[in-house]
């Protein structure tokens, strides 16, 4: 490689170990909150870091992103303001749906990053309305939606994929797959590997190693550049495994036995680290330091975000219809 | 001026919006070069082109979910079901995506999507092409549900709608089709959204409808000469109160006529606001003209669907009772 | 005679109705080995196996689908839907099929299922883990739609829905799933479908709701000695009109209950009903209390569910009408 | 092949010549009759004639049918009296759903043909689910369910197969694929083979020529006895060609040319007369007098049940749940 390539390498794969390092100190963080009664749920993302960051680095600001619940790795590193996901989580008058929705549940427009719903899969189908108007204004922009494996079994999944196919549409779909739908394993999920899922509708389907943060983004990039030449759809199937609960009112000892340990060398962090380190880009010292201002970083956002006020109670119910309803407006007076 | 039926008048409308801005995009099963399996679209594909008007894979709920999407992307998508029957498969992207996005974005996101169907019985279409959804869609907060009850008002009533920036649900009465003809003016105008249409006057009662029955209740009028209000909701969420109270008011007495079944119907809705308002106005029990609570029949639709004997049944129940 | 909360109650009965009947199954996400994500159906598996307790792929429009499947062939499925808020890409084997097969076969096939959720807010579930969806249901002719509203009603509902021949959606308020105990009964008994409960006994006027609103109405009532009576109506379709009409001609001040948003909520028709039956014994308007015509927000859910205030505010009204 | 076999062999295929040409005659019986005002809509099935006897050919009078609009010859070969078909058709009192349904909205339970609803593929996890009943009660039988390729698109065709295979369920898809979903083709109806779309579930999937009577007969044979062996489900793509229109209010000139003429070497009837001939078991003159037969059938048939009074009209406001409702019965009054 040459010395100005190995240099911007450096430059990405250390962002990306960052956004890593970053998304991990703050789940863990929410998750002890969460224990603390100072954050009301949350869905942990631990194990998920690097096939989110790897995909992430495959695109465009202009991109458009459908993410789900557990995408707070790929947020950071897209450039998602952390406060922006510490207020959502704690739904106060800065969250971007104002305590509306549930912790976990996304929205930053600035970013491209759309509105996260909890019905899984049922952005997949607006995933591909999107890439449609992509390719219907000529943009160059692509979209990506991400899901969990068990939402392959959802009608939308199904929807989606051939609808891109039958439009060619620049759309990839990045299936999160961490081995587990709460307690339903995937090999109970369905017979077919995620991959293979794309053959049913003519579509390119590919697996990719979601622990291995290269991989996964060679493989995203592969797809992106296929979607911006027109090439069409990829779905793309990243294995990895699910380290925490489904959600903190999840508990996993009831259908599973851990299996992948926090610093173990299954760990993505881990196998992030030593990926640069055979590189030659950081080394232990690096990895403490970057570690230790994480968790300052961290720990400042999240007390920061803790002082802004909650909402008024009235904004939980405006915002309805461009115009209000002179129902919901006559329903307030009475119940404020 | 032309006189067309509601499908001319619709397409129309379709055909006129597609001219005036290349935001608006047509989609859903058979609309484009078999123009529809009611001709609703006809023409259209040929004129704009098959990404403008696009015939989709059989899947509702991708209809809905990627109309959905293109909203959220700047675009003004009117996606097409082809019998409303077939819309509960695309329920969940309706209810807990179009209805909810600008709510639970706080206005970053929102859906100017106008989801056309047809709905109601009269073509002998039995259980499954002859079903009235509207109840389901007035219970949901987000949505806008339109009906037309003619050719004129389904025109700017559509206008408008393809203007709004929510999503409108715009159901159109399959029966009245090709039964009506009126003078539709030929360029752009619009029927306000939210406001109800008083389409006949008169001092012992109101009538209150909207979309398939309105002809039929102003035919029974007219014919037995009923000196009554009919109001024309046109929108039914968010209704037009102010119209409906101030005539309940004048007339004291009041028949509400759907095609739906009763129970859990839009009249109960109606019914049910007017009793909250205007309860000292009434001088009668407010009586409901409806299909029955079964599913729609094939061969006894006739019976089904509320007709003169019915209505008039309910109007001089009304107006005998003291 | 146990205590127990409703969790426990619809555990037992499930256990119960399994152990006695082997056409009994259940199926649905995590309901399995993990017991259910509210532990309704704790244990069942490892008891009764895993073809009779089944963990299912994650579509609900395949569990149920698949319920009515086994429905018509003999077996007395118990599908759960993990949240009410999802069941809506099912909507169509519900509406469509379930609710439409004895009519349309002329009884040689029927669908003797009971669909199980949880349903409403309190729990800080916000949009999608809180929605009230009874009124679509109630809309639906051919289903017959249940709540419980305590843990003795919630076993003896059940078992009476899995012995009923046409199929149930049994509504489970989850915010009351652990916050009563009650004394029930051990072995099998029966709270009978389509019939109210008048769970206090006043003059001064009639309160009408159900499930998860119940307790709080009758603690309000309780607490403020309000002297009414409150009707549980324990089945909303089809309603226990007879109960409904004799206590308003009694009281002749209605006030309805439920958390679900006004607009089309099932209030609306028992509102309706009741004008239709009785205006002339009513003494004042009949009020709705009900949830705002907005999706359930996650932060101020404790606004969105009527409560002690907003119930006072409309008795006193009613009380204070002439 | 042994003369005992033979023997048997010609009268299985004279069974299903006659009912193929039963069905066809009848077919066109009820189209005309439609044109002429004494029925009031239909769904032809001509072209699809071999495929649907071939399947019903490889089962027992024990399985399991979910049919849809366009299997009257699937329900002739089968035994469902002709005359059942004819009253369905026109909704008269001896319509097994007493004119409630539609044309082409069969139901005969004797024969184990459950009841069609015009939803698309829905009727699939309702196959599934009779499907497991089978396997829980080990009754040894197995089902079989019937749609177009267009219905592949629809949500509940992904989550029967999906389904199907995690349990392992003794159930046969047929894709009855003509070609045309309406007025959509299947190469913009989705870019697999439909056949291919079982290996997204680990599933079993064929392909037959559906105009080759004894190449279904074949396939479907194979997977009735993997099915009835605990070897799980199987989809058959069956291709063949719509010859007629949609249904009666179809006008397919708009979107297509004929390509395949009643009598032409295409045809599925004459496919099967050559191989019935090539094979010694029939020859022009039995074809005549069958066909003969057949006209005189049907409109000895037809004539019969035309004659058949329509039911009661409060028969179509009642039967929606065991135990009437007091809204229905009160709202009949009214109605009546
Ligand atoms: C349509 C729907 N059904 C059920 C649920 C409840 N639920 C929430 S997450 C989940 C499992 C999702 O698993 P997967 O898609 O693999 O994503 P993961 O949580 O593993 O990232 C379920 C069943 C839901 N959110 N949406
Ligand atoms: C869910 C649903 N959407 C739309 C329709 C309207 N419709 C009736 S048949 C049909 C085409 C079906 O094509 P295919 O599955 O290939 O069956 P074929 O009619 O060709 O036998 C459509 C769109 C329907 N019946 N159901
Ligand atoms: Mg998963
Ligand atoms: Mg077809």
């Amino acid at each position: 490689m040459p010395e100005q390539d190995k240099s911007e390498e450096k430059t990405r794969l250390i962002k990306a170990y960052t956004a890593i390092v970053l998304s991990r100190t703050l789940d863990n963080k929410i998750v002890v909150s969460q224990r603390q009664g100072r954050v009301g749920f949350y869905t942990p993302t631990i194990g998920q870091e690097a096939l989110q960051v790897g995909a992430s680095m495959a695109l465009q600001d202009k991109d458009l992103i459908y993410g789900y619940y557990r995408d707070v790795p790929l947020m950071l590193h897209r450039g998602v303001p952390m406060e922006n996901i510490i207020n959502q989580i704690m739904g106060n008058r800065e969250d971007s749906a104002l305590g509306r929705q549930m912790p976990s549940h996304y929205c930053d427009k600035k970013r491209n990053f759309m509105s996260v719903q909890s019905p899984v899969a049922t952005n997949l189908p607006l995933a591909v309305g999107s890439a449609y108007t992509q390719k219907y204004r000529k943009t160059n922009s692509i979209v990506l939606t991400t899901f969990g494996e068990g939402s392959t079994s959802a009608p939308d999944f199904h929807a989606a994929l051939n609808l891109a196919a039958v439009y060619n549409l620049p759309v990839i779909f990045l299936c999160e797959n961490n081995g587990w739908a709460i307690s339903m394993p995937v090999e109970k999920q369905t017979l077919a590997e995620i991959w293979t899922k794309a053959s049913a509708y003519g579509m390119r389907g590919v697996r990719a190693n979601g622990n291995d943060l290269l991989e996964t983004y060679e493989v995203t990039r592969e797809a992106v550049k296929r979607a911006r030449e027109g090439k069409g759809p990829t779905l793309i199937d990243a294995v990895s495994f699910r380290m925490g609960p489904h959600s903190t009112s999840d508990d996993p000892t009831k259908y599973r036995d851990v299996i992948v340990e926090e610093g173990s060398d299954k760990d993505p962090v881990i196998i992030t680290e030593k990926l640069l380190k055979s590189k030659g880009y950081i080394d232990d010292k690096f990895i403490e330091s970057i570690k230790t201002r994480a968790e300052k970083i961290v720990n400042d956002k999240f007390e920061e975000c803790a002082k802004i006020p909650a909402a008024d109670p009235s904004s939980a119910f405006t915002g309805v219809y461009k115009e209000s309803s002179w129902m919901l407006d006559e329903e307030v007076k009475d119940l404020l | 001026m032309t006189e067309m039926n509601m499908v001319q008048a619709i397409n129309n409308g379709l055909d006129l919006a597609l001219k005036l801005d290349d935001s608006v995009i047509l989609l859903g099963e058979d609309i484009g070069i078999n123009g529809g399996v009611f001709r609703v679209t006809e023409g259209l594909q040929k004129k704009y082109g098959e990404d403008r008007v696009m015939d989709t894979p059989l899947v509702e709920l991708g209809i809905v979910g990627m109309a959905i999407g293109m909203a959220l992307t700047g675009l003004k998508p009117v996606p097409e079901i082809q019998f409303q029957d077939f819309i509960y498969t695309a329920m969940d992207q309706i209810i807990n995506q179009a209805a909810k996005m600008r709510f639970r974005s706080n206005g970053d996101y929102t859906v100017p999507m106008v989801l056309r169907t047809p709905y109601g019985g009269g073509v002998k279409g039995g259980l499954y092409h002859s079903q009235s959804g509207e109840a389901y869609f007035a219970h949901t907060a987000g949505l806008t549900v339109v009906t037309p009850s003619g050719p004129y008002d389904a025109k700017g009533l559509l206008l408008s709608a393809i203007d709004y920036e929510d999503p409108v649900i715009f159901l159109e009465p399959k029966r009245l089709y090709r039964s009506i003809k009126e003078e539709v003016k030929d360029g752009e105008y619009k029927v306000p959204l939210r406001k109800a249409s008083v389409v006949r006057e008169g001092d012992d009662l109101t009538a209150i409808t909207y979309g398939s029955m309105v002809p039929t209740v102003k035919n029974t009028f007219e014919k037995h000469k009923v000196n009554g209000d009919i109001i024309d909701l046109r929108t039914l969420v968010p209704m037009d109160i102010g119209t409906v109270i101030q005539s309940v008011e004048k007339t004291g007495r009041v028949v509400i006529i759907h095609e739906a079944p009763r129970t859990g119907g839009f009249g109960a809705e109606i019914s049910a606001s007017i009793t909250e308002r205007a309860l000292e106005s009434l001088l009668a029990p407010i009586l409901r003209v409806t299909g029955p609570d079964s599913p729609f029949p094939y061969k006894m639709e006739d019976y089904y669907i509320p007709d003169d004997r019915r209505i008039m049944k309910a109007v001089n129940k009304l107006l005998e009772f003291r």
